[in-house]
Parts: structure tokens; C-alpha cells; sequence
């Protein structure tokens, strides 16, 4: 068993070893060992060149890893949090996202960038975002959210290999979950949903930090006699759509998880695409399990409240099964 | 040389100092027994710099923080009791609960937070003092940030801004070396911070954060000199984080020894052995600052302990002025 | 009649008249006299006190305003447009958007932020942006999107009085409309949809630059015996849940535009609310008529067919009616 | 004071300041012929400063420039008719017709763009720096911006990162005294742009902008430091844009006298008249150039109305390596 953390840790490792263009930068990872401990030792083993502390410039690093993408070299940046990537937001949508397309094809961005995101440890109203829909609203990049151990891994190792840029969001509560870690195995694509675990009567979509709680809930239904299929997205962009409309059209129902607020989350792009493609399947109301309205309070209890927990999840599956 | 402060302005500044590291070790302590969670950025060995500045700055001006602001918060008046609870999550917290340990505020005493983005506080206090100079009130913004802070391009746009509107905040920098595990000379280029801001007209000086006197004065000089010129201006008081950099930190980017180095200048320690030796103070007053101390944390304590929580049907309160559902 | 841009200088005429405390800054808003010409002759009229040409500093002069709202001041920013705003974003969802909450409902930030959006003028992929449902997504602001000449102007007043910080999204295709103004009569809640051509067949729901076009396709649908309710959403956050639903429980059928790219637009956000709460009313698939995911194209004939134009419009509604 | 180039070389720099001025006379009059449309930024009156920097530089060298880049691009090797067809939306524009005037890219020329959100290229240009910083490749990243770009707290970060990593980046700011309609000291709080680097390490200079020859002298000696020490430096070449910002501007900011009399100081009459008058070139030279030039340009709108409208079907192409759906 591997943490998510040290499946990370052991990707970074391998990609730095075999590829010279490859490089890692980011406020904190190297002398501190990373704001999640996740390239602790890295520093020591690479050295300054390839394994850098950059001051805190979110827009001037990410934008010099653009740069450095263009010029040849395979940056991974770290983003802290997607909290402070919003310093770096013009750099993603104005320069990586575009650079092909302006260029008319001549330069590329194989640019991967790297941000932890949500929320349930009490960081409060400007420390816990999940903005992955703001990032998978956007051509030219594309998004992934490893929600296992495994995927942790091979998704970074995929990202790298793609030609275009790629932002890998990892859960901030995942980092110290254990899991099966196989490093000889052959990936699935990383673009692909997974079915993690079949049923019947329901389809749950989740993705990342919320896809644990999408199988306990699972779990819960099972007991009371409800069959829940629950379907990790893996890729925020591009979508799934054959995937995610395949279930639904064997079960006929929906509930999308999301930890982001409710009002233009990405479970509200998942519930447009079946209200488009799959709307002759649906046999009830498509459900949002996700934040409410308000930015994250810090006090435990509120937090809790604000964002989705299992017992939402449970009571939203069983409505829509029983029509709405 | 002898102290030229009354003896009551040295026990004052003791005491507030005092107060500040005895509260932070509970806050610790409280940490480890899960009483107090999220983010917890001690302040311990900085109590100089909180201290004096909040000493030399008046009750009408006003403050804007870090998330490193227990110490700010605790002198400038917020009761210990308050901020206790706040950390604790609790209704009757300074922020009613909703911000934690990064997000202390205060309408009543011009406490603009306690902000958790590095450098985001800037350009508040730049809004703040741009209203004042438009009012015509004779205040001055004292913003506080880290060395840290001083990367981010809103640094130097908030330095020009500031200059050009020619607006009343004072810039006060709390150059601890580190911003978290990446030492100075490892983050910016020039090491000596005061040498930026001169580059956009905006006078920069440099204190000894470790002496509480020292500050006092040149945060009021400096503080005197905003208000009069109704020009912006920048400190830098040089100082040392004796504790990790929140509660998460290893501390593997710094050696013991450099730590245990640096707390022979312990801000508390320095000028406790300086006020005893000039014989200003004397022991039974430390031991009743101490005792007093400890009183005002325990009471503090209790107050979080019997806070109530905010009842969750309140959720989405404080998003809206009024409710939108 | 009044073009579009006037109307909203009548309007900061008239706040910056009656209010000492309301100022406006943004970059070129003095001297050039505006970007899109809105603010000529207002430095003149009010000095460079209150009509503020800013330094190119997105983040620190929306910023400055959030302090200075704060500070009791009333001011209203004008970013450029929201191309630019993503390098102020932080400043609005980590400051404007949570201060009330994390002082615990001590701080108000009666703020107001101007932009223009959207594309069509041939200004290519960094400059023609439509993000209004990033804005839309984020509790503790609120997001109006004028269509019409007489919102142009209701709503900016409206906006100023608002305790709340609010965001205003000019398209920039409607600064040179004309329409009718009436700065005497009592205008109707800017939080309310309007039914701006009410029909029976299909509810095309439009916002901002797209209402034009929709008004237009639903002319063209009439001559082919389709019968379009045009509803212009007016307020993107909080949306009017009760006129969308309302709608579409008479017509039944839903066509949503949006110049916004389709994957993770406002349209999608609207089409998660009628699947959620108007299901059992639909009778089709919910059409979404999007920008195609394409950084905008320079070439005219290439923007073009990039971003939503009548003719898909009203072939989406014929498809709509017609069952999908 | 005689020059001390060749009687080639003058003509090389007056002939590249020539094709430039034409071209843009031509892009502005196809513009109200509604064959150019979007943004259209004109160079002229500062042509001396792309020519001159230009001839300085090594072809390996990378560029990174603003959206008002028709000069560098030109000099910089890519031809006139690509330049032209990109601006018309043509498929064989430089940019494929994605781009247009603000975004001219040429992989063949390191070229990399035509940047139009304004500090925006410059972190580019610092990656592309350390990327040749760490292939261990000679090679020097020159990188335009305006004087506004200066206010952007990115072009602060990028000249803190650059000293920090010493990276061989050449800062070259296009002062031309105005962002857009906000005069210099109305966006700066110090005029003295060149101030501001030495605060970071990076060391600064001035240039007179409107002397090609000047401009070339100070560029090649900067580039040369910068790739010898592999370390950034700042030149500030001070300019000025006798036309409107782009062809939206009503010019309200400033007064004809203004503009007239800094026509006075046209970098092609000026240099025309210098090199005339030295006797080092003779007006038939000129008129030989003018021919030329006007050649070059008939045949780039030639080909610029040639070129094809690339297929609607293609639509999405250049998102992805791959098309994704
Ligand atoms: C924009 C942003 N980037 C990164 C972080 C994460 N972070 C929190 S504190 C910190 C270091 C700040 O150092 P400094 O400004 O010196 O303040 P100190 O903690 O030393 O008081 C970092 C990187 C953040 N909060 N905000
Ligand atoms: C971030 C950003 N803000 C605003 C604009 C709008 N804008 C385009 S050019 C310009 C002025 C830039 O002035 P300067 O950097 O001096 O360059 P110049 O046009 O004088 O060459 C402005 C405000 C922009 N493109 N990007
Ligand atoms: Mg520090
Ligand atoms: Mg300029």
C-alpha cells in the first residue's frame, strides 16, 4: 500500500530520472519538501537545477513554465492550491491555453501544472476553492483529478507525455490516503471515466476528493436496497461523454457530486450533457450534490454542512430513484 | 544606555508582548488537542514588531493584517477571550466563528483582518487609505506583510499606486527570513527589501524587529511622517519566527541550531534582562504580568470553551447582506 | 433614443452627482475618455478626484476599490474588460466575495466593477472572452449583465445601491445599440428575468450580447410557424429560477444561448436547474447554442462561426420543437 | 559627428525603418478599407527602436514582443506578405489567419509572438530564458513591452525571478510616454523607469529610441552582457508614437503641437538627413529604397489577396495537438 502523496512523490521521481528536459518547480518544494510533503527527498536527489523553490510569483512562474514548455524543457509547475492559482489564471487562459491555437499550430505548451484543491480541514473562505470547472471551461488545456492512488500516479506520467498543457487537481484530503500502487501495470487512458463501481438503479458521478465519499455512499444504498453505480470522471477535459451517458442509460437516473458551490459547478455541465444526449433515458430529475452558497466557514461543524457528505449523497440517490 | 520611557510605557509593552507568547503556547497546546484547527501561524519571537507597532500607531488608524495576526489582534484590543473562540470556531469568536485563527477582524477597532492570500491585503490597504485622503481623514493604513509578500507583483503595484495617488499607508514589513521554508536570499534578489521601494519615490527604512523600543519609535516616526506628508511610506522591521511556519511544517529547510542561535535575541527575554537591569522594572512586576497573563488566557479559554457553535440552519448567513434564497 | 454607452454615462452622471462618497477609476476611464468612449466628458465634469485614470495594475486598483468600499466610499472600477479581470480575480473572490463572511458580517464591500465582454470584433484568443459564469459561480458577489439600453443605465444605479459587491458585464457589441431610455420611470428589479417576447412553442433563454440574436432568430422562427419565448436573464447571479422554470413550464422546451464556450457555461448552469426542477415539464433534449471550443479565431469568417449566431439558434429551436 | 557604420549598413537600417513605415501606412489605409480589422497598432514613429534592436540581436536569439510588433517581425525575417495575409485572416498569414496583427509567430525566427494582454510575455520570456539557461544553449531572450507594462506586477516578478536564476534575458521597454491615453508620470510614480531595475539586481540603462544607430549600439552591448554573464539587464529606449494608440483611439490625451513637435524628431527624417548629409548615402539611394519597399509591399497585399480563407470545417484546429472530439 502507497499513500497518494508518496504515489505522486514516486512519479515525479521516475519521470525526472528518465527525461533530462524534465523539470519540477514551485513555492516550497524543494528545502521545505513540498506544502503536502509530496517531493520531500526530491531536492536532495536532483539538485537546485532541476528541483526549484520559486519565490511567491504564481503568475511569473507558471507563465516562465509556459516558457520554459515553448523553449523545449518539460516543466512540472506546482500551484501551492488552486487558491493562489488564481494569480495565475491569465497565465493559463491567456498564454498555455491559446499559444498553439494564436500561433496557428507553430508552438506548443507540454506544460503540466500541479494544485491541490478543495476543502475539510478548516482553512476557511480563502484557502478552500474548487474551481476545477473554471479550468475545464477552457479550450487548450486540459484537466485531471486523480481521485486513487493509482491514478495519482499514472496521470502525472500521462500528463507529462501529452503534447498539450494538462492541470492535475489533487484533492487535499487525498494526499495521505492509502491505496494499491502498481508502477509496472499499463494505465488505462487517463481521458476515460472508470465505472469504480457497477449498479443499477442510480448512476453517481464524482470526481477527485469527492469520489470516497460517492462509494461509501454506495455502500450505505446497498443496504437499503438501492444499486448505485458510481462513476469516477478522472478527466474534468475533455469529458467522458460516452461514459458518463453509457450509465445513465442503463440506470435512467443521476446524481452528480461536486465539492465546488452548486451555481456553475462542473456537475452542472455533467447535468447539460444529459439533459442533451441522454434525455430520452432519464426516467427522474437529475440531482447536484454540491457546496452551498457560501464561501467555506472555518468552524468545523459549517464546513461540514456547506460541503457534500455522505448522508447527502445517500438521501439524493434515493429521491431520484424514487422519482424526484 | 538607559531606557528613555516611563517605567509604565515599559511595563506596558512587557505585558503586551507577554501576553502575546503565552497566549500563542496555549493556542499550541490547544492546537495538539484538536480544539483549535486549520491553519495556526505563530507569531512567537516576532512580539517586538506587533507590539511596538501597534503601540505607535493611534486607536483611529487603521490596521490591516496577515494570517500571522494574533499578536496585532491581541494589542490593538480585541479581547483574548474573542480571539480564543474565533479559534475555536465558536459563535461569539471575533468573526463570529466564520474565519479561524487567519481571520481576526474587528469593525470597532479598524481591524481589517487577518487576510491568508500573501500580498492580497496590500492593495486593500491601499483602497482603505484612498478613502480616507478622498474624506479627508487624517488616519493612517498600516499594512503588515512578510518578506514573502514582497515577490508578488501587487507589492510593487500597490507600492506605485500608493505613491502615485499619493495615499496615507504605511508599508510595515515583517522581514522574518523566511517565507515558509525558502529563505531570503532564496526568494528575492536583493536581499536588502528596503532598497525596492525607493524605486517608486516611497522613502524605505529598516528597524531591528527584535527591540520593542526600536519599533515603537520608528513606526511612530514613520506613522508621523504618512499622516503629515499624506504620502505612503515603508518599513521593514527585520525579525526571526522562533516556531514553525504553521502547524504543518517540518522545519527541515533551517537547522536547530540556527534557531537556537536566533533566540538569543528573543524580543522578550532582551528587553525583560534590559528593564530589570536599569532597574525600571523588577522582578515582581514580571511575576505579575506573568500571573495576569495567565489569568486573562485562562478566562480566554473559557470564554471559546463556552461559546456556543452557530446553529447550522444559519449556513449560508453573512453571504449576502440579505439572504438571496 | 440612446445608444447603449450613453446610458450608462447618464447613469455615473448621475451617481457621481448625487452621492459625494461614489467615485470611478479604471484605466483610461479620464483623459482617453473611456475605452469604449462610456466615460468621455466625465473627468472634465468631476476632476481627477473622482474620475481616476488608473496604472495598469488590474489587481491592485480592484483591489484598492474593494478597500475603499470598505472605507466607506461608493466606488465603481472599471476593468477594461474581463479579459483583463483575470488578473484581478483574486481580489474579487478572495477579497470582494468573502469579507462580509470571514469578518463574520462586520465588512461590506458595497463595491461595483464594470467590464466589457464577449467577442466579435476580430480581437482574437486573448481578447475576447465571455466568463460570466466564472462570476456567476462565486457566493458573496452578484453578476448582472445589462442587454438593454434602459438596463444599461437602471442597473449600474441599481448595482451602486446594492450593500453587495456586484459585477456588471457590458457585451461590447451593444455600446453603440440604440434604444429607448427613461431616466424618470421606476425600473424593475435588475434580479428578475424579463420576458422579452413571450411565445409558446420553445423558451430561448439569452443573456447579455446574445439577447439581440435571440430576438432576431425568434422574428425568423415566427415566419416558420414556431413560436419562441425570448426570456433575457438580466441577473447571472442570483439567477431567477422562478421565470426560468416558469417559462419553460408553458413552452415545455428549452434553447439556452451562450457566447460562453459550452463545456461549463451559464447555459449549462440553466440547463441543471430545468433538470432539476422543471423535468417532469420537459418534453425535448435542452438545446445549448455555445461558442464551439476553439480559442476565438481572428479571421472574421472563422470568429464567426465560432460564437452563437442566429441561424444555429433558430435551428436549434427547430430541433428543439420538433422532439431533438 | 560622422558615423562610424558602413555605407551597407546605413542602408540596411535606414531601408528596414522605411519598410516599415510604409507597410503600416498601407495597414492603416487597408484598415479603413475594412480588409485589416480587430486591433491595429501602429509602430510608426518608433521604428528606430525595432530596427535597431533588431539588427543588434543574433538570429538564434529568441523574440517575445507586444501587439504592436509589425516592425520586429518584419525585420526579424518574416515576410511582408505573411504579415499582410495575417492580418487579412488568410490562411498563409504567419499566424495561419488565428492571430492578426497582435499575434505574429514564427517558430523558424524564434519568433514567439505578438503578445496582447500587456506584462503577458514577459514570465514567457523568462522560461524561455531558463529553459536555454539550463539546455546550456548561448542564446539571449529579448523582451519587448511599453512603459505601462512597467505598472504590471508581472513585470516586477519576472525582473525578481530573472536576477534570482540569472537568467540571460534582455529587458527592453518601448517608452513611448504614453499607455494608451495615460501619460508616463500619470501611470508611474517614478518617471525614471530605469530606477527600477537596479532595486532587483538587474543593472539598467536609457537610450535615446528615436537614434537607430544609438539603439543598436546600446541593444548589441546589453545582449552581448546579458550572454556573457547569463544574467538579465534593462534598456529603456525612449520613444514616442506619433499615431493613436490603436485605430479606436480619438487621441483626445494629448495635443497635435505635442505630436507635432516630437515629429521633429522622426527616427527615419532624422537619420535620412544625417546619412544624407554625411555623404555616405545620396538621395537615389533613397528613392531606390522607397521603390523597393513599395515593391515589397504591393506584392505582400498581392499576396495577402491571394491567399485562401482556411475552410470553416477546420474550425477547431490548433486547440489541440489532436482533435478531442
Ligand atoms: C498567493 C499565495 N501564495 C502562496 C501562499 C502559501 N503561503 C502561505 S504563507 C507563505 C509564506 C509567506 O511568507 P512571508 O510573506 O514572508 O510571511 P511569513 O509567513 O514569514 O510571516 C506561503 C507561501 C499563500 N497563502 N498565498
Ligand atoms: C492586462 C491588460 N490591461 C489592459 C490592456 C488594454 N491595453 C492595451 S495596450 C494598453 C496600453 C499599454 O501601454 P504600453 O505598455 O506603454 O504600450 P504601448 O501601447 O504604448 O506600446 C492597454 C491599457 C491590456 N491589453 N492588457
Ligand atoms: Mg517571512
Ligand atoms: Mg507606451
Amino acid at each position: 500500500m502507497t499513500t497518494y502523496r508518496d504515489a505522486i512523490r514516486t512519479a515525479l521521481q521516475t519521470l525526472l530520472r528518465e527525461d533530462p528536459r524534465v523539470f519540477f518547480m514551485g513555492e516550497d518544494v524543494g528545502r521545505y519538501g513540498g506544502p503536502y510533503a509530496v517531493s520531500k527527498g526530491l531536492l536532495e536527489e536532483f539538485g537546485e537545477d532541476r528541483v526549484r523553490d520559486t519565490p511567491l510569483c504564481e503568475s511569473t512562474f507558471v507563465g516562465a513554465g509556459i516558457g520554459a514548455a515553448i523553449g523545449g524543457m518539460r516543466p512540472i509547475v506546482e500551484v501551492m492550491t488552486v487558491n493562489f492559482s488564481l494569480l495565475a489564471l491569465d497565465q493559463v487562459v491567456n498564454n498555455a491555453a491559446v499559444m498553439r491555437h494564436m500561433s496557428g499550430g507553430q508552438f506548443e505548451v507540454p506544460l503540466v501544472v500541479r494544485m491541490a484543491t478543495g476543502g475539510g480541514k478548516q482553512i476557511a473562505a480563502q484557502h478552500s476553492h474548487s474551481l476545477e470547472n473554471w479550468y475545464a471551461h477552457v479550450p487548450g488545456i486540459k484537466v485531471l483529478a486523480p481521485a486513487t492512488v493509482q491514478d495519482a500516479h499514472d496521470m502525472l506520467i500521462a500528463a507529462l507525455e501529452d503534447p498539450d498543457p494538462v492541470v492535475i487537481f489533487e484533492h487535499q484530503m487525498l494526499y495521505g490516503v492509502d491505496g494499491p500502487l502498481d508502477t509496472d501495470a499499463t494505465p488505462p487512458s487517463p481521458w476515460k471515466a472508470a465505472i469504480r463501481r457497477p449498479g443499477t438503479d442510480v448512476t453517481v458521478i464524482a470526481y477527485g476528493g469527492s469520489v470516497p465519499k460517492a462509494l461509501t455512499a454506495a455502500e450505505e444504498l446497498e443496504k437499503e436496497g438501492v444499486s448505485a453505480e458510481v462513476i469516477d470522471l478522472r478527466s474534468l477535459r475533455p469529458l467522458d461523454r460516452d461514459a458518463i451517458i453509457g450509465s445513465v442509460s442503463r440506470t435512467h437516473r443521476a446524481v452528480l457530486i461536486d465539492e465546488a458551490w452548486k451555481t456553475g459547478s462542473l456537475a452542472s455541465e455533467i447535468s447539460a450533457i444529459l439533459a442533451e444526449d441522454a434525455f430520452y433515458e432519464l426516467d427522474a430529475p437529475i440531482a447536484r450534490v454540491c457546496t452551498l452558497e457560501v464561501p467555506i466557514p472555518y468552524a468545523k461543524h459549517l464546513e461540514e454542512a456547506a460541503i457534500p457528505q455522505v448522508d447527502r449523497i445517500v438521501e439524493a440517490a434515493k429521491r431520484t430513484v424514487s422519482g424526484g | 544606555m538607559t531606557l528613555d520611557i516611563s517605567r509604565d510605557h515599559a511595563l506596558e509593552l512587557l505585558r503586551d508582548m507577554i501576553r502575546i507568547r503565552r497566549f500563542e503556547e496555549k493556542s499550541a497546546e490547544l492546537y495538539s488537542k484538536q480544539k483549535i484547527r486549520g491553519f495556526l501561524h505563530l507569531y512567537i519571537g516576532e512580539e517586538a514588531v506587533g507590539v511596538g507597532a501597534m503601540h505607535a500607531l493611534r486607536e483611529d488608524d487603521n490596521i490591516v493584517a496577515t494570517y500571522r495576526e494574533h499578536g496585532q489582534a491581541l494589542v490593538r484590543g480585541i479581547p483574548a477571550g474573542e480571539i480564543m473562540a474565533e479559534m475555536y470556531g465558536k459563535a461569539n469568536g471575533c468573526s463570529g466563528g466564520r474565519g479561524g485563527s487567519m481571520h481576526l477582524f474587528s469593525a470597532k477597532r479598524r481591524f481589517y483582518g487577518g487576510h491568508a492570500i500573501v500580498g492580497g491585503g496590500l492593495p486593500i490597504a491601499v483602497g482603505l487609505a484612498l478613502a480616507d485622503k478622498m474624506k479627508g481623514e487624517p488616519r493612517v493604513t498600516a499594512c503588515f506583510f512578510g518578506d514573502g509578500a514582497t515577490d508578488e507583483g501587487e507589492f510593487h503595484e500597490s507600492l506605485n499606486l500608493a505613491a502615485l495617488w499619493k495615499l496615507p499607508v504605511l508599508f510595515l514589513c515583517e522581514n522574518n527570513e523566511y517565507a515558509m521554508g525558502t529563505a531570503l536570499h532564496r526568494h528575492v534578489s536583493d536581499r536588502d527589501i528596503a532598497n525596492n521601494p525607493p524605486a517608486y519615490g516611497v522613502p524605505a527604512d529598516s528597524v531591528n524587529g527584535m527591540d520593542v523600543i526600536a519599533v515603537e519609535r520608528a513606526v511612530h516616526n514613520e506613522a508621523e511622517l504618512v499622516r503629515e506628508t499624506s504620502k505612503p511610506r515603508f518599513l521593514e522591521l527585520k525579525t526571526y519566527r522562533f516556531r514553525a511556519h504553521s502547524m504543518y511544517d517540518a522545519e527541515l529547510y533551517r537547522s536547530k541550531e540556527e534557531v537556537e542561535e536566533r533566540k538569543k535575541q528573543d524580543p522578550i527575554d532582551v528587553f525583560q534582562a534590559r528593564v530589570l537591569n536599569d532597574g525600571m522594572v523588577t522582578q515582581t512586576d514580571i511575576d505579575a504580568i506573568e500571573a495576569d497573563a495567565a489569568k486573562e488566557i485562562a478566562a480566554a479559554v473559557d470564554f471559546a470553551e463556552q461559546g456556543e457553535w452557530e446553529p447550522v440552519e444559519d449556513i449560508t448567513r453573512h453571504t449576502y447582506a440579505r439572504d438571496l434564497s
